[in-house]
């Protein structure tokens, strides 16, 4: 069974460590905030200029000075701080941030990424997700694996313009999490009952199947 | 003894001096610490073929979306053009010109427009669309392309407190462009929540010094919200 | 759940990880500023081969000159090295390398060191020595020198209030070099005069983020002036 | 009679205009803020990180975080703000000072001006003067027309290492005050008592003389 959204979240904070500072994509990436672990502090960057993010406002608390990136109305945590766009971005492609967590259309075996565009069809723009993936040194995708007709996103070459050029090195899935390795996709775990055979049918890009590739564990 | 008092008294003034032609950059992100009575009164003067550089522009309904019925836009620079249908049209109809350019250059290429920062290199966009036809140069073994600086006519920017010096201080996200965007203007525009006295605000705690305001107007505020968002209890 | 606490107690531990060959990167103007007591354990520790980036080198008896006289510094990347008999001497007789640096040019590459940005272009310093060897471009008819950022194994500096997550507040002209100082360094180590509680700072008026801050440390300072200048009444 | 000290910071003065942001260097330029109009505002700025320097404190006011650019102590006036180093030289740099006034051990007719180093002799370091004159449009030089063995200093061509090229404009001696046009100094204004001859004979680069060149006039 492919992962439920929930799940892809439950799955992405398993890279979560104590300490770490996060910046969170909108969608799927902002839903792991919701998983961190009792024993363990994160804070999270939002790059409209927030350090210790916290979670929606009560009805009564909502103010339209407090946004995140995604436009929506979110609070403030003990210590957090405030700055401008430039020193966000100073902040992000200077390295400081531990983890970066977005989305994508597709991404290659050579770790390029593309989420930003559809030519012809969907012009959004980058927002803040170019500088993101150039200033990040650890970085995790989550995404489909393939299209519901069963195109598969996870290519030899992405065939959208790019959102940054070699900088991926994890793709979690809703069917596997997958290093990218020496221009290849690694196999490295898959989802409950999704068999590998599946996984390597929805692969175009080249992918290292080691010999055992464990199945992802949720608590219920 | 006038010469620091940066206060003027309406929006007519406030815009004096835009005409045809002109580059406008904007505070704000999303709805959020835009300059909403500026962006009003760009629309009631109808200057057109403006170039403007913000890092989106609005919804149909608000901020720099406003300009768009009245085809005043001639260009756009910003990072995020969603959620505003208009806008959309009128790119894909080719009547307005965009150029996308990602959040954290166009934020520094804001501030060193007001640094005397010519042009910087960063990693971001290198190897994508963005980086087509721009320098590209390695550094320790990586690669950066080059982007240079973006300076306007005008600025128009909403920060919270000022006094009539033009000393600011913005409040939570609603900070986020405007104080590079008004570095960057030959002329600055900033609306106000509050205007306080000369002396009122500790000088450790100035976001902006008044150096870079050339006017400052107090207004009166919608904040609307993009998306209201909350959690029960 | 101590990820967050940056707070360490002993100057020590401030320093540990600093070895003789380093490139170290100080806060502070004149002797305003510096971190007094991380200098001092430079001192005691007897590292040697430095590198150091700061404004100035302190005078004879205060600040970074005290590593001057067990010749622990190789080379200094300073904008002026007036005040200083020793400094002036070994920097004479060719003992300690100097790379003379425009002040806004040093504040703007330690700013870049911890921005991402690998190299800017600026006009000061075109046409001067500073300027020879390296490229110069036109950017709109005027010409630029092309400077590269500035990184330090550690960033020692000082500020006036933390908190635990390394939140800092600077007071007065003691601000400085150090926020830039601070996010240029590979490992990061503050000074403070108070430690304040989690939450005790607006989030609006910290003045650099606790992201860019490793080991904090609560000092007593001297603070000694340069020079005293008083008028009567 | 050559000026004084206290005449030049005068003559300075009266470059200022209401509503001037402006830089002083340290010396004779800190002593022009002394004679400012009572019916004109200016606000000084040190490069240290004040807008808004205001007088030497008094005995009980003296705090060691409050400094000038010369790192002696001052006070802040009302209105004040600081910051750090990077973004006061943003400021510089950028061109948002409207007067800058410093020293200088030579100039030319070219519009160099050298005044950090004397090879083999004094070393002190440019401090902030080389973003001074290479950010402001607007600067002005004072200093001694020549040494006490009379060699010029306002030159064909700077001798010593240059703190800026081509980016000086107008220059104030204790002798005359000059314009530089052209390649040439423009001779403007003269000391009190002193003769154009004395002038032109103590200047070594091209100067141009107009018909006219008023004496400089001094309320005592």
């Amino acid at each position: 069974m492919a992962l439920t959204r929930e799940q892809l979240a439950q799955r992405v904070s398993k890279e979560f460590k104590d300490g770490y500072y996060i910046n969170l994509g909108i969608g799927i990436p902002t839903l792991a905030a919701n998983y961190v672990p009792e024993d363990m502090q994160v804070v999270l960057q939002s790059e409209n200029g927030i350090l210790g993010m916290g979670p929606f406002p009560l009805d009564e608390e909502v103010d339209a000075d407090i946004i995140n990136a995604g436009k929506q109305t979110v609070t403030l945590i003990k210590g957090a701080s405030i700055f401008s766009s430039s020193d966000s971005f100073a902040m992000i492609r200077g390295g400081h941030v531990d983890l970066t967590i977005l989305g994508a259309f597709e991404v290659d075996c050579q770790g390029n990424i593309a989420s930003y565009m559809i030519p012809g069809k969907l012009i959004k723009g980058m927002g803040g997700a170019m500088d993101l993936v150039s200033g990040a040194d650890n970085i995790i995708v989550t995404m489909t694996h393939a299209s519901k007709d069963g195109v598969s996103k996870l290519l030899k070459e992405c065939t959208l313009p790019l959102t940054g050029k070699g900088c991926i090195k994890r793709v979690l899935t809703d069917l596997a999490l997958l290093d990218i390795e020496d221009g290849r996709f690694v196999l490295r775990e898959r989802a409950p009952g999704v068999s590998v055979d599946e996984i390597v049918k929805l692969t175009a890009g080249d992918l290292e199947v080691p010999k055992e590739v464990p199945e992802m564990i949720f608590e219920t | 003894m006038s010469g620091f008092n940066k206060v003027i008294n309406s929006y007519e003034e406030a815009m004096n001096g835009l005409v045809d032609g002109m580059t406008i950059i904007s505070g704000g992100f999303g709805l959020c610490g835009i300059p909403e009575h500026l962006i009003k009164e760009i629309k009631r003067k109808g200057t057109k073929e403006l170039t403007i550089a913000s890092n989106n522009c609005g919804t149909d309904e608000h901020g720099l979306g406003l300009l768009l019925s009245d085809h005043q836009i001639k260009k756009v620079i910003a990072s995020y053009v969603g959620e505003n249908a208009l806008f959309e049209t009128q790119m894909m109809n080719g009547e307005i010109e965009v150029d996308l350019t990602p959040q954290g250059t166009l934020a520094e290429k804001m501030r060193a427009g007001g640094a005397g920062i010519p042009a910087f290199y960063t990693p971001t966009g290198y190897g994508t669309p963005v980086g087509e036809g721009k320098e590209v140069r390695e550094f320790n073994g990586r690669k950066y392309i080059l982007e240079e600086a973006l300076q306007g006519d005008f600025s128009i920017a909403k920060a919270w407190k000022g006094d009539r010096h033009g000393n600011l201080i913005f409040r939570r996200t609603a900070r986020n462009f405007n104080p590079m965007a008004i570095t960057a203007g030959k002329i600055s525009v900033v609306e106000v929540e509050e205007i306080v006295e000369v002396g009122d605000l500790d000088p450790d705690q100035i976001h902006l010094p008044g150096i870079y305001v050339d006017r400052l107007i107090k207004g009166t505020f919608e904040k609307n919200i993009e998306q209201r968002t909350i959690r029960s209890s």
